[in-house]
């Protein structure tokens, strides 16, 4: 088959780009070479993030914040340097408009629980849609039952893409926020996330962006697509495990009372009375995880200085070959075929139970995922058990595609 | 032949084998002939917990003896389950609950299997000790 | 002055200790070397901790839970393997009673907003101390608010040690929980900890202990002392910056509703209902920092290694000496003088404000902590703008005790 | 002496002195020689927010010239607030609001100070720019 993808130049040295991922040089399973495509659950480091956490570690480890000495002041400006390159990395327009939280987990359960209890009341109503993450279900759940306001779900059609005109028409003043993923981390739908925030923003409902499956694959500019919040996870781009990212509209979270309290989120502490710090210090109890906010910050400028727009362009030729070459499987049955996607892959293969065909394909040294992928009402929705999931970074090949198809063609032929 | 006896011989059997394709070969060969509960048992009660697939898991004892039927959503898992039967079933309830299983570390199956996968192979082997003591004072009483 | 310390031969080979902590290897302030006692902030991370990092990256990096892979599972055992390895830290009697957070104020937060709203409800009362640290203040100010229960406060005596008679006097009824701290982060009192868990269980009222200045200095069993719950921060005992522990008896956690919703804290999840994972996953919400609590692991097991009794009966010569020393200086005042203590020595010189002595210790290559130290309450009844901290760890000397002492001496000259 | 005469003679002033506990010497000095502020503008008002130690400023025209006094509890702080007035009182509101103060970067007082203390500095300047300009609105209206 005459593939465009393969025939066009990859937009990146991808041979290059491998040799700053030590995990990718070095591991092997079963004593093959690790193909990884489990890239959605997290992703690997590159060299300077692990030398950026060394260097912190045997440089400068301190406390941030009120240090007179001058390892502390040190690690207070590297950790507020992160926050500036976080922020310039999704154009932000305040640096104190980025939280750190331990993840997006971490992000949207503050959002639920600081916004949910200022603005939500009974009968009120969260918007979500058919296809979120767990993360992005559970937190609302938690606060619609407290508050006594409901959830309701915008329904989505059979190739996994969001019905605009059902939100539409759920679109009402009852609303009181939309949270909605931007890429579905099961079907790598595209969701029309500017059309959302427009149509939200024009009834003055504020959207919050999980954009933890959007972040490493799409450039964002909020002060172009204007989400109200925006939630994002730093082991998913790159950087450590244990932080992440809230960015959130000043005016916003100027108008939500902190989350959690301890140090560093308040002015002043009297058993009476206490006052909370400004932005960012109100949403940040506790000592921080410096370190995973530097590592994070290495990451950023890394995938800055590769180029964001030569990772997507790679990236969309290697998911247009990935779909064309799995295509050829006998029996494959993709779950999501968007129009629009990003990263993520889900296939089943006749009726061979998704566990199994992860395992051989673990056997034969690829990595991927099944099950439900925390999206369980997608699997109801869709009547399967689960998926297979193989989700691409740049760091991956055209090479490994195949390998992925072939163990997955001897797999099936094995369990058929 | 003796639970030890069985054990030692499906060690055996995959010591033959060396690549691990070739021992999933097997397993799934095993999965495809497991003897399947009939289908009144397929119940919730039967399900067993902690496993990424479905599994069910029937019991019943004659002349003393407790034979095991089962059956899962997956083909790997009913391989499992299709070894755990072969080593177990027909034997007495006090041979079972006081069995040593040790051929799943032998086989190398433990730190093969996926963590969920081998998570569910010893909830059903717990289960299965656990109807074999259940029986036992049952025949006790 | 016949020192008693001094003369008693060093518990640790403290010069083979220093080997194993890069950063007092090769770190220099303004050309000097630097003599770290900001240890009550944070502290140091022996090599050992910063390979367990590197080789997490570079060999296993990957999701944990539910991964079908190779090294998912890898992750997946490292990670409960750490889980194990703090349990037995403070021997608990079941992992799972071990949930790992961002640190101690997060561990707090958890358990003031889950026990509270469960818990807690108009008119009762919340006992805290005079000195807790402001993360063991807030989150009880936020729930009282929230419910409507009061928090009281066990006053301490000029020394800087709690009043236990009033502490007797103010259990009763009315109050539902105890959250003290067990050492002072600013006057280094270690609190009667047993003495108040008994009495707090004899009128079945559980006890919250912040062992965020306690788990590095004192050995602590969770069986022996039953605390109901005990948090601590990984970054203050040799650990990555970013994790924490929040240790709950079981009995209590399996009572209280999840603190965050999102991914593997569920067992299933419809939009309709979802039904919560089992512990220790209930309280742990979104994808947990592997790194950090491997990190954390290493740095407990590299304690272990090290002797605990060894590193306390250092510790104790060492701030014994300290006091000793520091007594010395021409109108020195500590602040805190309890006849139990541990890790931190506050104090003032005249009336010199805490803050010019501090910047001239750090100029001077030492690096100790001023200001409130996240106490501000107790700052309030002692009328004073705040201390200089010296907090002592057991890879400090006595040679840098002296070189304290000198540099006292020297900015107190300057600034009188 | 023109604001920038002032500032280019601190900076000499200071390159003079080789050891940073000098500079600090000199520092504190000042610090002790600090026209203060009289007790009655010793106000909340006139406090500046963002340093550890409290900083009060207070500000008077005087023949179109303004003059600053001032006071903290710190005296580390007290000599960086005198050579703030050293350097801008004196001058007309004009000439402070449009001056460029770069003597704080040249003796590198701000990397070399705690970040608190080095804010500190910066609202301190603020604030007196703040003054100029707001004497500046006065005196055009
Ligand atoms: C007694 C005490 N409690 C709580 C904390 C808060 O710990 P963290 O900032 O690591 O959450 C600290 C440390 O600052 C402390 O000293
Ligand atoms: C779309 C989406 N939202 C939220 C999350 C949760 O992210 P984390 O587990 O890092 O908190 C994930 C990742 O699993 C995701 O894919």
């Amino acid at each position: 088959m005459d593939n465009v993808s393969t025939l066009a130049a990859p937009a990146l040295d991808v041979a290059r780009i491998r040799k700053d991922f030590p995990l990718l040089q070095q591991a092997t399973v079963y004593g093959l070479p690790l193909v990884y495509f489990d890239n959605g659950a997290t992703t690997q480091k590159p060299q300077v993030v692990l030398d950026t956490l060394e260097q912190y570690y045997t440089g400068y480890n301190s406390n941030v914040h009120r240090g007179v000495h001058h390892l502390s002041q040190k690690a207070t400006d590297a950790y507020e340097e992160a926050r500036k390159t976080a922020a310039a990395y999704i154009n932000a327009q305040y640096s104190h408009e980025v939280i750190f939280t331990k993840g997006t987990t971490d992000s949207i359960n503050l959002v639920a629980s600081s916004f949910g209890r200022t603005f939500l009341q009974a009968g009120d109503v969260v918007l979500i849609s058919a296809m979120e993450h767990h993360s992005n279900i559970v937190p609302w759940q938690m606060i619609c039952e407290e508050k006594g306001a409901e959830l309701k779900v915008i329904p989505i059609n059979e190739r996994g893409e969001l019905l605009m005109d059902e939100f539409s028409r759920l679109l009402n003043e009852r609303v009181k926020i939309v949270a909605v993923t931007y890429v579905s981390n099961t079907m790598g739908t595209v969701n029309p996330v500017k059309d959302i925030i427009t149509q939200a923003h024009a009834r003055n409902i504020p959207v919050l962006l999980d954009a933890a499956q959007a972040i490493q694959h799409i450039t964002i500019d909020v002060q172009d697509l204007q989400p109200d919040f925006l939630a994002f996870s730093g082991h998913k781009i790159y950087g450590p495990t244990g932080i992440g990212v809230l960015y959130g509209k000043e005016a916003w979270l100027n108008k939500m009372p902190p989350y959690q309290g301890g140090g560093d989120m308040i002015k002043t502490v009297t058993f009476a009375k206490t006052i909370y710090n400004e932005l960012p210090y109100k949403f940040e109890a506790g000592t921080p995880d410096v370190s995973g906010a530097i590592g994070l910050a290495a990451a950023l400028n890394y995938l800055q200085q590769v180029g964001l727009e030569k990772i997507q362009q790679y990236e969309e030729q290697l998911i247009e070959y990935a779909l064309q070459a799995l295509q050829q499987v006998p029996g494959i049955r993709f779950i999501g075929q968007a129009a629009h996607r990003s990263g993520a892959i889900s296939f089943l293969v006749d009726d061979i139970h998704p566990y199994d065909l992860g395992e051989l394909l673990d056997k034969q040294g690829i990595a991927v995922r099944t099950g439900h992928h925390c999206t369980e009402p997608l699997m109801d929705l869709f009547k399967i058990p689960g998926t297979v999931r193989a989700s691409l970074s740049f760091y991956n090949t055209f090479e490994e595609v195949d390998k992925l198809v072939a163990a997955v063609n001897r797999a099936a032929a094995m369990l058929r | 032949m003796t639970i030890n006896e069985k054990q030692d011989e499906l060690i055996a059997d995959f010591s033959m084998m060396e690549e691990w394709m070739d021992k999933y070969e097997y397993i799934i060969q095993l999965g495809k002939e497991l003897p399947l509960i009939a289908e009144q048992y397929k119940t919730d009660d039967n399900l067993i917990k902690g496993c990424q697939s479905r599994v069910w898991l029937h019991t019943e004892l004659k002349d003393g003896k407790l034979f095991f039927t089962g059956d899962s959503d997956a083909v790997i898992t009913k391989g499992l389950i299709s070894l755990m039967i072969s080593v177990l079933s027909g034997h007495t309830p006090k041979d079972i609950a006081a069995s040593d299983i040790y051929f799943i570390d032998a086989i190398g199956l433990r730190s093969h299997l996926s963590p969920t996968r081998s998570n569910g192979l010893l909830s059903m082997l717990k289960q299965m000790k656990l109807y074999a003591v259940a029986y036992m004072a049952k025949m006790e009483s």
